[in-house]
């Protein structure tokens, strides 16, 4: 009961942040000044090097590991899976071309009224090919958005939220909440780690910045020992505030891509990444 | 799954980078289900050839960690030249990948 | 699934000592270094994530020092608040509301402030 | 111990099998791994296991690239350099690790090398490397390096 009455607390803190911004491009230019003058040594396309921009320490360890990173196997087995035919002769390419899409996603479907993400149309190609769809966390589909993700280095991040269509407006709303809402048992915002926390230590693991979150997605994290997608790493996160999960390409998180990929619109798109 | 490998000529030197797909199980962690001990499962020996003779081995212990990185510098091969590297793990298990020396 | 158990655990824990009420009464130096330990634990006070205190290992930065407890909370029910509900202080605290959200036992909150006012 | 002996007798006979059967693996493959050392507790013991009780040589020629603060001990960037001449096997150790040796670099007489990989520390420690040149065994050791607590309670 208590715990409910502080979610509800914390939500209705989150209504007032977004009544405080009247639209999306409002919302972006104070979340980008929040960072950057958080920390107005780092330029500003650096944030999407995550924890390595503010973190000189980490810095180092981590280009030590760029050297030879260890997402190239899956990059590799990713290209193979992509080229490797459908029992119905097609392939990956009859839905992605060259496969260099990611600066497309997400998106939101005027038609289908819902967000479209790289992993749920990767999933959605399989089965409108009569193929199994693949799990969402790792392993075949970490793989995929690895090596698409890889071509798609450089493009430049630019989600739309459709002005002609006020349910867009409505999820990135959603997406927004949802990152602003103190959740679990913890009560952590996302925003309370990764804006508030920001470039502070838990013990020694400074915490990264929520601008560029999304660029450098899918992720070989040392923690893993393999990629994993964005949205298991959202579900880590609730996990680690004990709060409840959702579930992997579903609606919640979706939403929540959306609106934290608009954040950083503008940034050059670097995945995939190696954190530890 | 192939070992990963580049050779660049560098001051001289040949510089080779090698990335290994393996779990490197330490036989020290137990399974979080069953309680049960996980056997160790690790690289033992990466070997490097170079024109019919061994150039490089690296003797890996558990410690290495999971998909093992490596690289070394040596004298000897040339720009073009093909390098073989193999390893071999603890439960007889092998792989390969050469890297033409750019 | 283990954590889960922990949580049942403690919280279990938490129920049945709170059910003795303040029958418990520890020994001031029993106090302090069990509070100390829930304090150090990770899976409970786990302060050392953000509070640089005492001699801990590797302390965290989110949060400030915690020196001269006494000095700055005269009041062990205001300290004693601080750390039940910080929300209540400051409604975008980062700090978990430790007793509120069930975190803590109200005997481990307890002896949080024993071993705080040490420091 | 006894276990990992037997994983590694294990593996030469199933190895050797392996390779026959595929024709893939090098001959040298099937080279001797330093079970003995990698079996020992100390430094010092694994040093001796490997290059005998000579006594080790103190030197500033071989220098380590790691990190301050590793930031996961999984996987902890190492680089070691070494400024010798005849160089014939370098040895990296963590001694705070149950078992210390990591690896062993073996080559045939190469000066001024380095070597590389990514390593598993349990604590914080700072890293051995262990160098038979021109037939002597030097040694010398890095800075501490910090192996990050998870801050994350979870």
């Amino acid at each position: 009961m208590l715990r409910k009455y502080a979610i509800l607390l914390g939500a209705v803190m989150a209504l007032a942040w977004s009544s405080t911004y009247a639209n999306p491009e409002d919302d972006r230019m104070a979340f980008e000044k929040y960072f950057t003058t958080k920390f107005p040594e780092v330029p500003l396309n650096d944030f999407q090097n995550g924890i390595y921009s503010v973190d000189p320490v980490a810095r180092a360890d981590w280009e030590q590991i760029e050297e030879f990173p260890p997402y190239e196997l899956a990059i590799d087995a990713g290209e193979a899976e992509y080229n490797k035919p459908f029992a119905n002769g097609k392939s990956y390419s009859d839905c992605f071309g060259d496969g260099a899409v990611r600066g497309q996603y997400p998106y939101w479907d005027s038609e289908r009224k819902e967000v479209i993400t790289m992993e749920l149309a990767i999933n959605e190609c399989r089965t409108s090919n009569g193929e199994e769809p693949l799990r969402w966390n790792k392993g075949k589909i970490a793989e995929l958005s690895a090596y698409m993700s890889y071509i798609s280095r450089g493009q430049t991040v630019d989600v739309k939220i459709p002005e002609d269509d006020p349910e867009a407006l409505a999820a990135y709303e959603r997406g927004k909440q949802f990152y602003y809402t103190k959740r679990g048992q913890l009560n952590f915002s996302c925003f309370d780690c990764h804006g508030t926390g920001a470039g502070k230590g838990v013990r020694l693991e400074k915490l990264s910045p929520a601008l560029g979150h999304t660029t450098h997605w899918p992720v070989y994290r040392s923690k893993w020992g393999a990629v994993g997608t964005l949205h298991r790493r959202f579900g880590g996160c609730n996990r680690q505030v004990r709060a409840k999960n959702f579930k992997s390409q579903g609606q919640e998180y979706r939403e929540l891509e959306y609106f934290l990929t608009y954040m950083s619109n503008g940034h050059e798109l670097n995945g995939p990444g190696a954190r530890r | 799954m192939a070992i990963k490998c580049k050779a660049k000529m560098k001051d001289g030197m040949v510089e080779v980078k090698a990335l290994m797909k393996h779990e490197m199980e330490t036989g020290l962690r137990k399974d979080s289900k069953t309680g049960e001990p996980i056997p160790a499962h690790h690289i033992t020996e990466v070997v490097c050839m170079h024109s019919g003779s061994e150039l490089f081995r690296c003797n890996m212990g558990p410690a290495i960690s999971k998909n093992p990185y490596l690289s070394f510098t040596v004298s000897g091969p040339n720009v073009g030249d093909t390098l073989q590297l193999s390893y071999v793990d603890n439960m007889g298990e092998t792989d390969s990948g050469e890297a033409v020396v750019k | 699934m283990i954590k889960k158990t922990l949580m049942a655990l403690s919280l279990a824990t938490a129920m049945v000592l709170g059910s003795f009420g303040g029958g418990v009464a520890f020994a001031d130096e029993e106090a302090v270094n069990h509070g100390k330990s829930v304090a150090f634990n990770r899976q409970k006070g786990n302060c050392l994530s953000c509070h640089m205190m005492d001699d801990g290992d590797q302390p965290g930065s989110q949060g400030p020092p915690l020196i001269a407890m006494k000095l700055r909370f005269p009041d062990r029910e205001d300290l004693r608040a601080r750390i039940y509900n910080p929300l209540e202080f400051n409604p975008n605290t980062i700090m978990p509301p430790f007793g509120l959200h069930n975190i803590l036992s109200d005997e481990e909150i307890d002896a949080i402030v024993e071993y705080l006012y040490t420091l | 111990m006894k276990r990992r002996e037997f994983n590694f007798r294990l593996a030469s006979i199933t190895g050797f099998g392996v390779g026959i059967a595929s024709g893939l693996m090098p001959i040298s493959v099937l080279a001797n791994w330093p079970t003995a050392a990698f079996d020992t507790e100390t430094t010092e013991d694994a040093a001796n296991a490997l290059f005998g009780e000579s006594g080790m040589i103190e030197t500033d020629a071989i220098t380590f690239k790691a990190p301050d603060i590793a930031e996961n001990g999984r996987v902890v960037p190492v680089n070691i350099n070494v400024g010798l001449n005849n160089i014939e096997e370098i040895a990296l150790m963590v001694p705070e690790n149950p078992a210390p040796l990591v690896s062993t670099f073996v080559m045939s007489n190469q000066s001024n090398v380095a070597v590389g990989t990514r390593i598993k520390m349990g604590k914080t420690s700072p890293l051995v490397a262990v160098v038979k040149a021109d037939g002597k065994v030097y040694t010398a050791s890095s800075k501490e390096i910090k192996v990050t607590i998870g801050g994350c309670g979870g």
